[in-house]
């Protein structure tokens, strides 16, 4: 078994090979320069479409939640923890399941979370899900806590300038990725 | 500067953690004028004691956990400890799975190479080396997300099986994919590969004999540069790879130059079993029937139509039987990595090993580096593919 | 209106308008801006992506080296506690002073010059190698491990390339029979171009700039993967500016020197420009453009050299090529070529 | 302000009052609008990577996302960058580093935390090993992810622009 590959065969140090391969690495630097297209996609004006089943940033139907507390017992990170409505001391004990009502409900901190999309696989009622957005940033730590009403309300949004154009990245077997203008 | 009044007459440079080519970790170089003394590697600045939290979280949870250490590498690390684990449990994932899982570790050593390529590449001072690998990264980067659902952490393969099924599609975008890199290696070749500068810098710096490759236990594309053909998936077959056919890429010079260009070959070989994993993929569960008949009966038309897996509750408390042991082998993109792992019955493991291949080729740093020349360090260093928080763990 | 009519004389006056207009301080100024700007956005496109681009969204990010040359004013230039203060301050002035030095020697038109003298070529060479002395002191001043390689390696390049510079200049010299810029042009004028003339010493003499402008695959003393900035290491704010400019700027000067000598100057001039007394430089300063373009697009396509590889390069190959194109150039006088 | 200055320019040490003409000046106002113009459109982050994020940072220098676009040049000495991009994880040994480096940068300098890791350990957030990047440097925009994704880089380099030009960035205090 084994064979030798023969990419870059390696001819000794003559000057006349040398020449030829400064020629070509220049030319081909040339024909980037001229002939081929970018593969930029320019963030704030243009968004790459995520796929379906993309794992993005949580959304959370609390109707649907029956505070099993399982997203809170798989979270790797500890990022999901079960909460009191509100008022009450939530987080201590994040894995075990509520004894007593009133129910405690799941929040989530991004500043834990590692977008594993264990806790929506694991869900068994389908009140968690991935959203699309991945590209939040913040200023504050505090803002990335997201109690169970904040998280309720939806997953970040990030606002643009300009409204982006959205893209589809399609294969494309010259240039690499192309993009679809998506409607 | 050890002093020139007390007869010695070499520097010592600190190279790292904050230099454009050390990476997270720092070398240590006592250079006499031009000439590499010796290099010493600091490691252990990303030491994130993965080893030990691993025995705070649950076998499942501890998969998101292996792959940080290998970032660029997650798929063949993941596939190692889940065969681990299938292993103490012992379950085995359907063929299905297992020629998918296969198909995410191809495609992972894929951009893993690219990755290496371009980091070798900005450390011999070529730009365009570097974007073009990173670029194309992507590529791979694209695929993987449409399959698993994020772009390079995929947690993709659980105990029993994976996680998602292949999306509508798949196949062909991939082809025009694998079609698209291998028009592209002609341009790396023609602009890096055997670019003359590239040829000066890279030939015969940082030579590796067969017998200290083997003498040192070398592994992966490294020890392959050296002309051992010591591949485990070959070695000893797992996942889908007993079906495949392919070859193993080995170079018999040992230098740097020998060590892109193994992984050149076996960025080519991936894709030609990509190819085969597509065209010969079987049909069936991806999930072990063990789990799947846990699944809670108002989600089985959803796993089947969306190809996705919910979890069985039985998956965040698994608890293997007590005293079991595991170890399992792969051939992660930069080597071998060994996993190993002890239950003592409850839900988390009681030892997690893990034994990665950067951290058995570290000990290059000294070997080839010396009496080479401190313009040969970043030459050196590149070449290995070596990843200092695979290492550090 | 006297007062101003007289300023503006003066700044018409070759003696001022040379070393601070064109081809000074102003015009060097504008080239590096442009310059720097373009070499990212050409190493960009080849490396297929946009580059600059938000800071002047219309027109590419043109402006991209005003907000970095802004920013580095602003900054907080920082002197390390165990660096000689004087050298680490002096060295970035002198060297961007020393390396425009040349440029007063450096005629624009047949008629429009701050010097004309008939040693001119001799005193741009001798100028120009006071920046690779600079760049050893700043190596030393900085007092870090990194900057001290860096000025090492400069100091075995300048060895390695001057020669071979002085020797293909001096072939030139030899085939136009003078050494004066001006005399050159005419020559070159009334017979053909020095690089038709004698390409090897025009090959020698192209190399030899990137050699001596840490140009790729030769950016050698500040390679960034092993000496991080090399000489520069510990400058901050605008004194680092300054360094990183001074090595655009010795290539602007030598681009300047390489199309007087060897790509004709100002010959042929446009009607439109034979007017104004410093018309023809323009055509000068397009020449150095295109050849400054063509040397900042090797960042692009090379890797770096070793130091060794790069001195031996010299040493083995220009050097002999060199002495090789003096016999060129005295083949191509004796064969009656260039008029001498 | 002025009044102070004139007590301080003509008595007293001279490189304070050097330094607090200086201020004064800066805080002109369209000295001022120039100079964040300037530092927004120039943020170059220092190659210093402290973990496994390093590589979605790379993805995001690389032609797909180019965060070149915006000004932003991984460069590669503290002295001549003025951010500080913590990409993840930094452990005690790192962290160490970390301080030195902001140090060495001149002022006026940012510093960024990148993933879950740099904010509050990720998933690492039980191990003794790791020091939460915002207790020693004054971090000022937080990317969540892990890693997180290149736009989401993209963005917190237009939030921290947009943070130098409202004026309210913590590095332009100094």
């Amino acid at each position: 078994m084994g064979g030798v590959e023969e990419v870059g065969g390696r001819g000794g140090r003559n000057p006349v090979v040398s020449l030829w391969g400064h020629l070509k690495a220049v030319g081909t630097g040339l024909k980037y320069l001229i002939a081929v297209p970018r593969m930029t996609v320019k963030y704030p004006d243009e968004v790459i479409e995520l796929p379906d089943g993309y794992r993005g940033m949580l959304i959370y139907h609390q109707d649907l939640c029956i505070s099993c507390g399982l997203c809170a017992t798989i979270c790797p990170a500890n990022a999901i923890k079960m909460y009191l409505p509100s008022g009450g001391g939530g987080g201590e004990g994040g894995g075990e399941k509520p004894e007593t009502p009133p129910k405690r409900h799941p929040g989530i901190d991004y500043a834990r979370c590692i977008f594993c999309g264990f806790c929506v696989d694991i869900c068994p009622t389908g009140a968690l899900e991935h959203s699309k957005v991945h590209d939040a940033a913040y200023e504050r730590v505090e803002d990335m806590l997201y109690r169970p009403e904040e998280f309720a309300a939806g997953p970040p949004t990030v606002e643009f300038e300009r409204p982006p154009k959205r893209l589809r990245p399609v294969m494309d077997e010259r240039r690499g990725i192309s993009y679809e203008p998506v409607g | 500067m050890s002093g020139a009044g007390s007869g010695e007459r070499t520097l010592e440079l600190l190279i790292g953690p904050q230099h454009p080519a050390s990476g997270h970790m720092r070398l240590v170089a006592e250079v006499d004028g031009d000439v590499v003394v010796r290099l010493r590697p600091d490691i252990g600045y990303v030491h994130r004691t993965v080893e030990k939290i691993a025995e705070t979280k649950t076998y499942l949870q501890t998969i998101p956990l292996i792959e940080r250490p290998p970032l660029a590498d997650t798929a063949n690390h993941n596939l190692g400890y889940v065969m681990a684990v299938e292993r103490l449990l012992g379950v085995e994932a359907p063929p299905r799975a297992q020629w998918l899982r296969t198909l995410l570790a191809e495609m992972n050593r894929i951009h893993s190479h690219l990755y290496g390529l371009g980091i070798h590449g900005i450390m011999l001072g070529s730009s365009t080396a570097f974007m073009w690998a990173f670029g194309d990264r992507e590529i791979m980067i694209e695929m993987a997300k449409r399959l698993t659902g994020a772009r390079i952490t995929y947690s993709y393969m659980i105990p029993g099986g994976v996680r998602r099924d292949l999306p509508p599609g798949f196949a062909e975008e991939m082809e025009k994919a694998l079609r698209y890199l291998e028009r592209r290696l002609p341009d790396y070749d023609r602009i890096f590969f055997s670019n003359p500068v590239t040829r000066a810098r890279l030939e015969g710096v940082g030579v590796l004999t067969r017998e200290d490759a083997i003498r040192l236990g070398v592994v992966g594309p490294n020890l392959r540069a050296s002309g051992v053909a010591y591949d485990v998936r070959r070695a000893r077959p797992y996942a889908a790879y007993p079906e495949l056919d392919f070859q193993v890429v080995t170079r018999s010079e040992g230098d740097s130059m020998a060590r892109m260009l193994v992984r050149v070959g076996e960025i080519r070989e991936s894709i030609r079993m990509i190819r085969q994993i597509l065209a010969r993929m079987p049909d069936g569960p991806i999930l072990a029937e063990r789990y799947a008949k846990m699944i809670p009966p108002k989600w089985r038309d959803y796993v089947r139509e969306t190809g996705r897996i919910k979890f069985p509750a039985i998956l965040a408390s698994l608890r293997p039987p007590k005293g079991a042991e595991a170890v399992s082998r792969v051939e992660a993109a930069r080597g071998e990595a060994v996993f190993y792992l002890v239950s003592d019955g409850g839900p988390r493991p009681y030892r997690m090993r893990m034994v990665t291949p950067s951290l058995r080729n570290v000990v290059l740093f000294s070997h080839l580096t010396r009496g080479c020349r401190v313009a040969d360090i970043p030459a050196i260093y590149g070449s290995l593919d070596y990843f200092p928080p695979e290492a550090d763990r | 209106m006297g007062a101003l009519g007289w300023i503006l004389g003066l700044l018409l006056s070759p003696w001022v308008f040379v070393p601070l207009i064109y081809p000074g301080l102003v015009s060097a100024f504008a080239v590096l801006l442009f310059i720097i700007w373009f070499e990212r956005k050409l190493a960009a496109k080849v490396q297929r992506r946009f580059g600059p681009y938000y800071v002047l969204r219309h027109l590419g990010g043109a402006t991209q080296l005003v907000a970095d040359l802004i920013r580095y004013l602003f900054a907080e230039p920082i002197i390390p506690e165990e660096a000689d203060a004087l050298a680490f301050v002096m060295g970035p002035a002198l060297l961007f002073g020393l390396t425009l030095l040349p440029v007063v020697a450096i005629p624009v038109s047949g008629t429009f010059y701050a010097i004309r003298s008939d040693v001119s070529l001799l005193i741009v060479l001798a100028l120009l190698t006071l920046g690779a002395a600079m760049t050893l002191i700043i190596g030393w001043a900085g007092n870090n491990k990194f900057s001290l390689i860096g000025g090492l390696r400069e100091g075995f390049l300048s060895m390695a390339y001057e020669i071979p510079l002085f020797v293909a200049a001096l072939s030139m010299a030899a085939a136009y029979g003078t050494l004066d810029l001006v005399d050159m042009v005419e020559v070159q004028a009334e017979t053909a171009w020095g690089v038709a003339l004698n390409p090897l010493a025009a090959f020698v003499f192209l190399v030899i700039s990137f050699l001596a402008t840490s140009r790729f695959p030769f950016e050698i003393s500040e390679a960034e993967s092993e000496l991080v900035m090399g000489p520069f290491t510990e400058y901050s704010g605008i004194m680092y500016g300054l360094t990183m400019g001074a090595s655009y700027l010795k290539y602007y000067v030598l681009c300047l020197l390489f199309s007087i000598m060897f790509l004709g100057g100002w010959e042929p001039v446009p009607p439109q420009l034979a007017a104004v007394p410093f018309g023809p430089g323009v055509v000068v300063f397009a020449k150095a453009l295109a050849l400054m373009a063509l040397g900042v697009f090797l960042r692009a396509v090379y890797p770096r050299y070793r130091v060794d590889q790069a001195i031996r390069l010299a040493w083995h190959y220009l050097l002999p090529l060199s002495v090789a194109s003096v016999f060129v150039s005295m083949g191509a006088a004796w064969l009656g070529l260039t008029g001498a | 302000m002025v009044c102070g200055l004139s007590g301080t320019v003509l008595v007293g040490n001279l490189e304070r009052s050097a330094r607090r003409a200086a201020r004064w000046l800066v805080e002109r106002t369209p000295v001022r609008g120039i100079r964040d113009w300037g530092i927004k459109f120039s943020l170059w982050p220092v190659h210093f990577t402290t973990a496994c994020c390093g590589a979605e940072f790379a993805a995001a220098s690389a032609p797909r996302f180019d965060a070149e676009r915006f000004g932003f040049l991984p460069f590669v000495g503290p002295r001549q960058c003025n951010l500080m991009l913590i990409e993840g994880t930094l452990t005690r040994k790192m962290a160490e580093a970390a301080v030195w480096v902001y140090e060495q940068m001149p002022e006026p300098k940012f510093v960024m935390s990148m993933g879950a890791c740099a904010i509050d350990g990720g998933i690492f957030w039980n191990s003794y090993n790791i020091v939460r990047p915002k207790d020693i440097l004054p971090v000022e925009v937080f990317v969540p992810g892990c890693p997180p994704r290149p736009e989401a880089v993209a963005r917190s380099i237009i939030m921290l622009q947009k943070r130098i030009e409202r004026g309210e960035s913590v590095g332009l205090r100094v």
